[in-house]
């Protein structure tokens, strides 16, 4: 940790500080009129990295928040967030891992129907939104991560999701009939297999 | 592959938590019938107990598991949805296919039926690990907080007002041209007034003793506007003349010329 | 500044950090278990001594706040340009021609009603002044230009606003009738006296 920081550090600091909010680089730039803060942020990451409060970036937003090794201190007044039923936990992975997806892209991954609460919850939240639609017959919606979702899982980037590059590797993240090309060298893709478990009911 | 039973993987949904721990293969299991996800959550759950990788798992016997299942809990004369029946049924085909000698017409062969199914599984078990992997991370409000009491950051706007002097005297030049009173001025133009023609038409008509065309009445004009007003002004001299008795119009069909002479009474009293 | 702050250091700045509220050093004990924490207090107020964070006690009870220094960083002013309305050109028109002019002055030349809003606007772009009151009954409040005003336009004095004349010769009083210049007093539209219709509604 510097002795004497330099004023734009102390600027940087104090802005992030009092914000309410998240704030990207540029933003910060914009409040202390236009300074490159870059570096100031890489610096102030530094001299925060042992104390009690660290500053970090998620989704290319920068906050301070109290160190995750202390949170044993902390939790026993706050209250907790509330807790994901395990349909929409598995629709968040879902729509983080492979963002944007469809509803019914969701509903082949997880073999039943999506109870309309389900995304309902992960919106009010703030993890999710709508991000267009599928330029496919019925133009279905399609959903994305917020970068709410980022910040509030401690992720600086989607590749910050753990696993997914070994998902990815593993041909996880690909669906089921392209999977399936790959390993039966090319053959398939259209089989009208009797599988009633709703893998082809695309929207 | 996390083991199933594991429960901070999957910590706050009771219903799961519940089925994962629950004694191996019993009762408590088939009264859990409600708490899957539909068939192919069951599916995973009986695969995951098979404490392999799901690449190598053994689909015949999964399929064995489940077609078991299904019957004791059937047996347990437990309400059984729809679609695990369906499912019960497709993978019951799906069992004799692979058990019977292989018949190259039937299309997509057995194998290749298998190996979806266990794609599939593959990918929901990789879902479930990374819902639960995420819900494991250092979230904000449960591990990390933010600032309690932040000042906040206000960004106060100000208008910088901005006007030109051109639109100054512009918008000065619009309110005197509202505020000016509106003078509407007539253009003097010539006319043949009813009183004009009425002296003339009853001077002219002593000496018409015939019927004679209206337009003969009229003063020689070139001005199309002077002729015109001195013809409607001579039309309505006519009819006053007509009312009074001092002359007889006629008009032999519509639009055609108007005739005029002084009326036979007052010709002989002149 | 400690190169790594304990582990009580980096508590009760957590602890500070994410409180609510200022807490006394009891309250901070009491959370952490029954620590001491005045030495550490008193180190932590040193460590943020020269930052843009400070650790402030008021009246027993300690909390985080921006440097006093930055605290221009919390409210800061953003100037956007905009176009004067039409209503409040008209308005600031009416007042270099005739000025000193009451607002029922002001109506009376405009012909239609002049919101409060409309000469705020002009005194807050700093154009307008009050300049007194007229001595009729109600004692309305009358309103002149600034040197401000002659600034932003342009103008070396008043005088330099174009006079009847030179504004039907550009063309901006074009169905005009001569009689008109009259009614309104004098070439070059200076201070000369309004139509008196307006000038005893009181304000």
């Amino acid at each position: 940790m510097k002795a004497r920081p330099d004023d734009l550090e102390r600027a940087v600091e104090a802005t992030l500080f009092a914000a309410e909010q998240p704030m990207s680089a540029g933003e910060i730039s914009l409040h202390l009129g236009g300074a490159d803060v870059g570096a100031t942020l890489a610096n102030l990451c530094l001299t925060y990295a042992e104390r009690g409060i660290h500053l970090v970036e998620r989704g290319g937003r920068w906050h301070f928040q109290t160190a995750p090794d202390l949170a044993h201190l902390l939790r026993r007044e706050k209250e907790e967030p509330k807790r994901l039923s395990r349909a929409a936990t598995e629709a968040l992975a879902i729509i983080a891992y492979h963002e944007p997806v469809s509803r019914a892209e969701i509903e082949a991954i997880r073999g039943v129907q999506t109870a309309k609460g389900t995304l309902d919850v992960l919106m009010e939240a703030g993890w999710i939104r709508i991000a267009g639609r599928r330029e496919v017959p019925g133009r279905p919606t399609i959903y994305a991560t917020t970068p709410e979702f980022l910040t509030h899982f401690g992720l600086s980037s989607r590749r910050d999701l753990p696993g997914i590059e070994e998902l990815r590797a593993a041909g996880l993240l690909d669906p089921v009939e392209e999977a399936f090309a790959t390993l039966t060298g090319g053959e398939d893709g259209d089989t009208e297999a009797i599988d009633p478990s709703g893998e082809d009911n695309s929207d | 592959m996390v083991d199933a039973a594991s429960p901070v993987l999957f910590e706050g949904d009771e219903a799961w938590d519940g089925v994962g721990a629950a004694p191996a293969g019993d009762a408590a299991l088939y009264l859990e019938l409600d708490g899957w996800e539909g068939p192919l959550d069951l599916l995973l759950e009986l695969a995951r107990r098979q404490k392999v990788d799901l690449r190598t798992i053994s689909i015949l016997d999964l399929v064995g598991q489940y077609l078991d299942y299904i019957e004791r809990a059937e047996a347990l004369k437990l309400e059984v949805a729809a679609d695990y029946l369906v499912m019960a049924a497709w993978l019951a085909y799906l069992k004799s296919m692979l058990l019977l000698p292989r018949d190259p017409e039937v299309q997509p062969s057995p194998e290749e039926l298998a190996l979806k199914l266990q794609l599939r599984l593959q990918r929901l078990g990789a879902m479930r690990e990374a819902g639960a992997r995420l819900m494991g991370r250092d979230r904000t409000g449960r591990d990390v907080f933010l600032r309690g009491a932040p000042e906040g950051l206000r960004v106060d706007r100000k208008a910088l007002w901005k006007c030109d002097v051109f639109s100054l005297i512009q918008a000065y030049g619009a309110i005197k041209l509202r505020s000016q009173p509106v003078v509407h001025m007539v253009r003097e133009r010539a006319v043949v007034t009813l009183d004009a023609a009425l002296a003339r038409v009853s001077q002219m008509l002593g000496i018409a003793i015939e019927w004679t065309d209206l337009r003969a009445f009229l003063p020689a004009e070139a001005d199309p506007q002077l002729r015109k007003s001195a013809m409607a002004s001579s039309f309505l001299a006519a009819l006053e003349l007509a009312k009074q008795g001092r002359a007889e119009l006629a008009q032999e069909q519509a639009f055609g010329p108007l005739l005029l002479r002084a009326a036979s009474g007052v010709g002989k009293a002149a």
